[in-house]
């Protein structure tokens, strides 16, 4: 008969040791950790959590070293002890119901307290920001501040935000690690979640994703938080809700085309002062994307150089069908709120929901064929001569590489 | 045992007249929930819902004591159907909770 | 040898003569009760929970579409027209009705069935005498069954012409999914009740019937009592 | 003390039959033949799940791979949760049922043998129906979990999801047909004296897992027909332009979901409760405690659904509710552990490799138990819902319970279905690779998910801090797939290689090890009269079920002119030779199974406008399932 043998039980300890050790001793940093305070809502949650583990702890180690003792003691020995019949103890099996009865309760009173807590109604005077899901990137409006945005989420520090979630299409889910717990954006439902960055905070830069399967790039649709201080975040809001900033030869360009009021057009070419960007040599190395670009999608980098964003804006933003997805706060007929808002692209550190870094070169190819950047990305592959794996065809009427360098310059133009 | 289990049921069956007056019980309650349904007086009365709910319970009961013999037969058909009934009856009204159809 | 001892264990054990008696002997059941039964109730358990989440849906949804015909409300159309609200309540208090006097024609067939054999006075009455009549009662059952599906197709061509279908609105998918399931289990009833009623004709259905008819005859009144609650809770209640 | 089964018969798949060849499986109606098929077809998509999962592991070895690609991704975990559940644990656990019910009851067969033979073959025919489109890069893609709208055809335009959404719908029909069956079999097939209380602890746990199923498919059924209603006919259900509230899906498919979990769990349980006994040499640890809290298991199951939902905004009422309820679970989930524990107190324990599995259940399902307490606090599961921690702790609940259980059953009931044991060394093997292996799989993902990495992505960006845990997971499941080859190997070869068993090889004290391994057709010459819970213990040694209630009046007033007292039947004759009725074979089940099947199958091409198809298919197959149940239910049993 087989018995139990120590060099059968010991792989499985040295394993757990060496686990633990990797883990717990290790020096990689976990830069999306959830074992934060940096928010009202994420200490509450880090608190029930730290009782959650302490209790946790317990049983495990009550359960396990009961099994362990048993199966070791018990053993069957030659010329060991014969089994004793026990077949229950009414005492005994009150105890051991009783006993995680009590655990439960200590765990359940805080739990509920929480609940409540954080599910009260936002305290006045928080920040409103309307979350809205797509399929694959985020829209962000600040409905006080007149702003819209995609994908990147400022936030000035010491002030409570409250988040009005929906989705356009299929659920979708709202999650910064660091920030607290996470809400599901569904379609004709508005949820709410609200916390509160530390003052302390200071000016930083995170990661969040989607957390509820949403489709085919699921994995691809991140978003980024910039916690700002107070005054960096008026400077920005100030700067984004103002209409886009461009050359002036191109917005002449865009009104001769599009034969509007003069009026407006006097408007949008005054030049607003620049507004506060969150600047990009302070993100850490964990919030700048290294998507690496997909094989097989080629693009002279050369050709940027001779960009135009006149020509960018006229002929090709306009023409090659940008406006029929993208809204330009300032060009008359961009309205469309299918895909991300352009207004200030160019102040965003990413671009295709977080994916890829924001540069020329990126740019270029993602304006060449996004889906294949992106798997089943909405935005049409533009691209002439290239293949779009969702239309299964070769586009024969996008852009050529140099008309699309005059994009890339246009875009770069909407700081 | 099986047999007196049997003969017990046969003795305690209703008969067919007593049938016919169930039918009756049955037709005359739904014609009261039909009637009070043209009423717009009972319609607007607070107690209008819960007394459909109650009549058409009362018709849902006598159909499964007496004409389903739920009544005078084995126990064990009563448990099996009760508490799937009841179960199922609690998960709607969770599910109507759930969805705002009852307020709290 | 070895049937030989078969033989032995064959006459000691419990393999009696009802064994050898073709398929009418009766296995040793625990309760007494016959399998079937309690098949036929843990089903009907379990049919409790497919209507329940179904009426539920259809509550949930209630009011909730977004474009007309609603269900107990006056709706407007893109032209400005003014429609009355689109359940048909004397058209479909007949149909539940109908139903309800199946159940009676259902219930008195078993009776029928039960009692084939026992002698009847020869003063009895009409309605004694056809009180012992299954194939009288079975189609019965199966005829207002049948008229039951006739009105509820009535009631669905229709509602289509007034212009809701499956596709319209919320309404439109819960209703006719939720009524049309029930209707589906009402068709299968009426083919049982008619397979009994040939089975009837053909060899008679006798006590020893009784199982076969009651089963059916539970199927159809739960059918019924599902009804009875769509009736209050689609139709009536406000 | 137990007599050899003839030799000559032990190890041949067709001991219990008088008659050979396929067609004799194709058209068998015996429960202990539909168990052994629902074995070997389960393993079967075992393999296949478990392949998935190492294509899934590869993918994410590395941060940003491109092994492959997003939607082969997709489409793998999908098929992996999918199969895993519905075609792997669940008919692993009937594969038991259907082998052991009936012995341990002391029963001749299920009380529908041919509605036992349908259930197996819709179950094969969904199956196949599930996993072949995968082969031509059109399996689902939404999620094992399948959340509308994303599944309705405004988002899934192709016919994936068809086939998930018709061949759930499908094998919903068998569990249903197979529940109903074994609720009758337990309540009314059980031997003279074999009360309730009596039965054997995988029994009672198989019996509360039948209620679930009876009473969780329906919602399921409900959720499934709406979004083929959506799917091919244009209803709303799912149509958020209609106005459709998103949660309806998600609420009906948990409030089968969650019951769901414990349909996967139980029958392990029930497992583990016979192996611990038998390798202790001691009577199961307050088995009334054990059945009570099977059930409460069971029933609280229901009111525990939205705790899959507690991201998506219920209201603090709903999510007091849930959380509270869900803590309450824990409760006699923790008195079963416990049980076990005092079982084994003070037994002689023997290591066989079934042991080892049951062992290993109770170390690993605490932990599996105790994370799920850690997500019953809805603030902290907002931290955890949808992140690997979740991962984490269902894989040890489902592969460190569910899976640990049925390897367990396998290696400890081999002897009692081919009549030889399973090799012990290649058992060794097996089980330390799959526990060190699942353990290296699965421990590392709590870290990951706490340190932030969502679920379900097909890639993940370098320098996020969950490089480490990836790699330790993918090669976690490297070693376990290394150790299935093991166990594949061993279960192949032991069937014709292995040591012969006999009847009673492990010294058990249940219903089903008085009987020659495998079975006869008839199972028992003559139906015993059960007058205790181990009544092979009280024939062979009293003094370990001496300090039972054995209510010995009771045995003696129950005396059946059926039945004589337990017995170890050694000799073997056929059906004939006693005179036992049994069922005869019939392909009827399977010709119904065909038309439901193929009347399913017709509804995707009415989405690919081949009207003419689908119609065909549709009242074809409609005419064969009426014809088929018509010929059916005419003909006699036996």
């Amino acid at each position: 008969m087989p018995k139990l043998r120590l060099r059968e039980a010991g792989p499985a300890l040295l394993f757990m040791v060496v686990l633990l050790t990797l883990t717990a001793c290790g020096d990689t940093v976990y830069p999306n950790t959830t074992f934060t305070q940096f928010t009202d809502l994420n200490t509450t949650i880090l608190s029930l959590w730290d009782r959650l583990l302490f209790w946790g702890t317990i049983v495990f180690v009550v359960v396990e070293a009961a099994l362990i003792i048993t199966i070791i003691r018990y053993r069957k020995r030659p010329g060991g002890p014969a089994a004793k019949q026990i077949h229950g103890n009414a005492l005994l099996e009150i105890t051991w119901t009783a006993i995680p009865a009590i655990i439960l309760v200590l765990i359940a009173v805080p739990t509920v307290k929480a609940i409540f807590e954080t599910q009260a109604p936002a305290p006045a005077g928080a920040l409103r920001v309307e979350v809205i899901g797509h399929q694959w990137w985020w829209e962000f409006r600040y409905p006080e501040l007149g702003i819209v945005t995609a994908n990147e989420l400022y936030v000035p520090v010491g002030r409570t935000v409250s988040f009005e979630m929906t989705s356009k299409d299929v659920i979708h889910s709202f999650w910064f690690p660091a920030m607290g717990g996470k809400r599901d954006l569904m379609a004709n439902r508005t949820n709410y979640m609200w916390y509160t960055p530390n003052a302390d905070l200071g000016t930083q830069a995170w990661n969040g994703f989607c957390t509820e399967y949403c489709g085919e790039s699921h994995a691809n649709m991140r978003i980024r938080l910039y916690t700002v201080q107070p005054d960096e975040f008026e400077s920005w809001a100030k700067h984004q809700a103002s209409p886009a900033v461009f050359n002036p030869l191109a917005a002449a360009a865009v009104l001769a085309a599009s034969n509007t009021a003069l009026t407006r057009a006097v408007d949008s070419t005054a030049q607003p002062s620049a507004g506060y960007v969150f600047p990009a040599e302070r993100l850490p190395a964990h919030v700048v994307p290294q998507t690496p670009i997909p094989a097989g999608l080629d693009y002279d980098d050369a050709l940027l150089a001779q960009g135009d964003p006149t020509r960018g804006a006229t002929q090709s933003f306009m023409l090659g069908g940008c406006i029929g997805c993208h809204a330009i706060n300032g060009i008359p007929g961009a309205v469309s709120a299918i895909g991300p808002d352009l207004t200030h692209v160019a102040s965003r550190h990413t671009i295709a929901s977080g994916l890829f870094k924001f540069d020329g070169p990126t740019l270029a190819r993602w304006i060449k064929n996004a889906r294949h950047m992106k798997p089943g990305s909405i935005m049409n592959t533009i691209g002439r001569g290239e293949y779009d794996p969702i239309m299964k065809m070769t586009v024969t009427a996008g852009l050529d590489d140099r008309q699309i360098a005059d994009v890339v310059a246009y875009l770069m133009s909407l700081k | 045992m099986s047999d007196d289990a049997k003969h017990a049921t046969e003795t305690h069956h209703p008969t067919g007249n007593q049938y016919l007056k169930i039918a009756i019980i049955l037709t005359v309650i739904t014609a009261i929930e039909v009637w009070a349904y043209y009423i717009p007086a009972l319609v607007a009365s607070p107690l209008f819902n819960p007394a459909l709910i109650i009549m058409s319970a009362l018709k849902f009961a006598i159909v499964v004591l007496y004409y389903m013999h739920i009544k005078f037969d084995h126990s064990l058909f009563r448990l099996l159907f009760t508490a799937s009934l009841i179960l199922a009856m609690c998960t709607g009204t969770a599910l109507m909770f759930l969805f705002g159809v009852f307020k709290l | 040898m070895a049937s030989h001892a078969a033989a032995a264990l064959h006459s000691a054990s419990g393999a009696d003569a009802g064994h050898q008696n073709g398929h009418e002997h009766h296995h040793y059941t625990t309760t007494g009760l016959d399998n079937r039964k309690i098949a036929i109730w843990a089903f009907l358990g379990s049919e409790c929970m497919l209507f329940a989440s179904l009426i539920s849906t259809y509550l949930i949804y209630k009011g909730k579409s977004i474009v007309g015909p609603y269900p107990t409300t006056e709706w407007v159309n893109e032209a400005g027209k003014v429609f009355k609200p689109i359940l048909d309540i004397p058209t479909t208090s007949a149909s539940t009705a109908v139903l309800l006097m199946s159940s009676f024609a259902m219930v008195l067939a078993l009776q029928a069935v039960q009692l084939k054999g026992k002698e009847i006075a020869a003063t009895a009455s009409w309605w004694e005498r056809i009180q012992r009549s299954s194939q009288f009662w079975l189609a019965a059952t199966a005829f207002l069954g049948a008229t039951f599906l006739g009105f509820q197709a009535y009631e669905f061509t229709s509602f289509v012409h007034e212009g809701l279908t499956l596709k319209t609105n919320l309404f439109g998918s819960t209703f006719f999914t939720l009524t049309g399931f029930h209707g589906a289990h009402v068709t299968v009833g009426v083919l049982w009740l008619m397979s009994l009623l040939w089975i009837d004709r053909t060899r008679g259905l006798g006590p020893k019937d009784e199982l076969v008819v009651d089963i059916c005859a539970l199927y159809w009144h739960f059918v019924d009592v599902v009804w009875i609650v769509i009736f209050t809770l689609v139709y009536l209640i406000s | 003390m137990a007599t050899i089964a003839a030799p000559t018969q032990a190890g041949k798949p067709d001991a219990y039959s008088n008659t050979t060849g396929i067609w004799s499986w194709i058209a068998t109606t015996d429960h202990k033949r539909i168990g052994t098929l629902y074995l070997w077809t389960a393993l079967f998509f075992f393999l296949v799940g478990g392949l998935e999962a190492v294509i899934i592991r590869t993918q994410l070895m590395r941060p940003n791979m491109g092994f492959v690609s997003a939607d082969t991704y997709n489409q793998l975990f999908t098929m992996h949760g999918t199969t895993m559940v519905f075609l792997a644990i669940m008919p692993l656990s009937a594969a038991f049922f259907n082998f052991l019910i009936p012995l341990q009851i002391g029963a001749r067969d299920v009380a529908f043998p041919r509605l036992n033979a349908f259930s197996y073959w819709v179950y094969l025919l969904g199956g196949i129906f599930l996993t072949v489109p995968i082969l031509f890069h059109v399996a689902p893609n939404g999620g094992w979990f399948g959340y509308a709208p994303l599944t309705s055809n405004q988002f899934s335009p192709g016919n994936n999801i068809d086939f998930w959404v018709i061949g759930l719908q499908v094998l919903g029909v068998s569990s249903l047909a197979a529940a109903f069956n074994f609720i009758t079999t337990i309540i009314n097939m059980r031997a003279p004296g074999m009360t309730l209380m009596r039965m054997p602890m995988f029994t009672w746990m198989s019996f509360v897992v039948q209620f679930l199923l009876i009473l969780a498919f329906p919602p399921i059924t409900v959720a499934l027909v709406f979004l083929i209603m959506d799917r091919f006919f244009g209803t709303t259900f799912y149509a958020i332009a209609a106005g459709a509230d998103p949660l309806l899906w998600q609420h009906l498919f948990w409030v089968f979901g969650h019951p769901e979990v414990y349909i996967l769990i139980l029958p392990a349980f029930g497992l583990v409760s016979e192996i611990l006994p038998t390798f202790s040499k001691k009577p199961l640890f307050g088995y009334n405690v054990m059945v009570y809290s099977g059930i409460m298991i069971g029933f609280l199951g229901f009111g525990v659904w939205a705790h899959h939902m507690f991201a998506v905004g219920m209201g603090a009422v709903a999510d007091t509710i849930f959380s509270m309820m869900t803590m309450l679970i824990a409760i006699p989930t923790g008195v079963k552990i416990f049980n076990w524990i005092a079982t084994m107190w003070a037994g002689e324990i023997r290591f066989t490799v079934a042991m080892k599995f049951a062992i290993a259940l109770i170390g690993m399902f605490t932990i599996g138990g105790i994370s799920g307490v850690m997500h019953s606090s809805p603030p902290a599961d907002l931290q955890q819902t949808d992140t690997y921690f979740i991962v984490a702790h269902f894989h040890y609940v489902l592969f460190g319970g569910s899976i640990m259980g049925i390897l367990g059953g396998i290696y400890f009931y081999f002897p009692k279905m081919t009549g030889r044991f399973m090799d012990e060394r290649l058992g060794n093997w097996h089980f330390w690779g799959t526990f060190v292996g699942m353990n290296l799989t699965f421990f590392p993902m709590h870290f990951s998910g706490l340190y932030g990495m969502p679920r379900r992505v097909y890639r993940y960006d370098a320098g996020q801090g969950w490089d480490l845990f990836n790699l330790m997971s993918t090669y976690g499941t490297y070693l376990i797939a290394v150790s299935t080859l093991f166990f594949v190997w061993n279960f192949v070869r032991s069937r014709t290689r292995g040591a012969v068993a006999g009847s009673d090889p492990w010294g058990a004290g249940t219903l089903e090890w008085s009987i020659p391994s495998p079975p006869p057709e008839y199972n028992f010459a003559q139906l015993p009269e059960v007058s205790s819970r181990y009544p092979l213990w009280d024939l062979k040694d009293p003094a370990k079920t001496a300090g039972i209630d054995h209510s010995h009046a009771d045995a003696m007033t129950i005396t059946d002119a059926h039945a004589v007292p337990v017995h170890e039947e050694t000799e073997r004759f056929t059906a004939k030779e006693l005179g036992i009725p049994m069922p005869l074979p019939t392909a009827k089940p399977l010709f119904t199974a065909v038309g439901l099947m193929t009347m399913f199958s017709g509804l995707p091409f009415l989405r690919n406008d081949m009207f003419a198809v689908a119609m065909t298919l549709t009242i074809g197959g409609a005419c064969m399932l009426i014809g088929g149940l018509y010929a059916w239910l005419t003909s006699p049993l036996e």
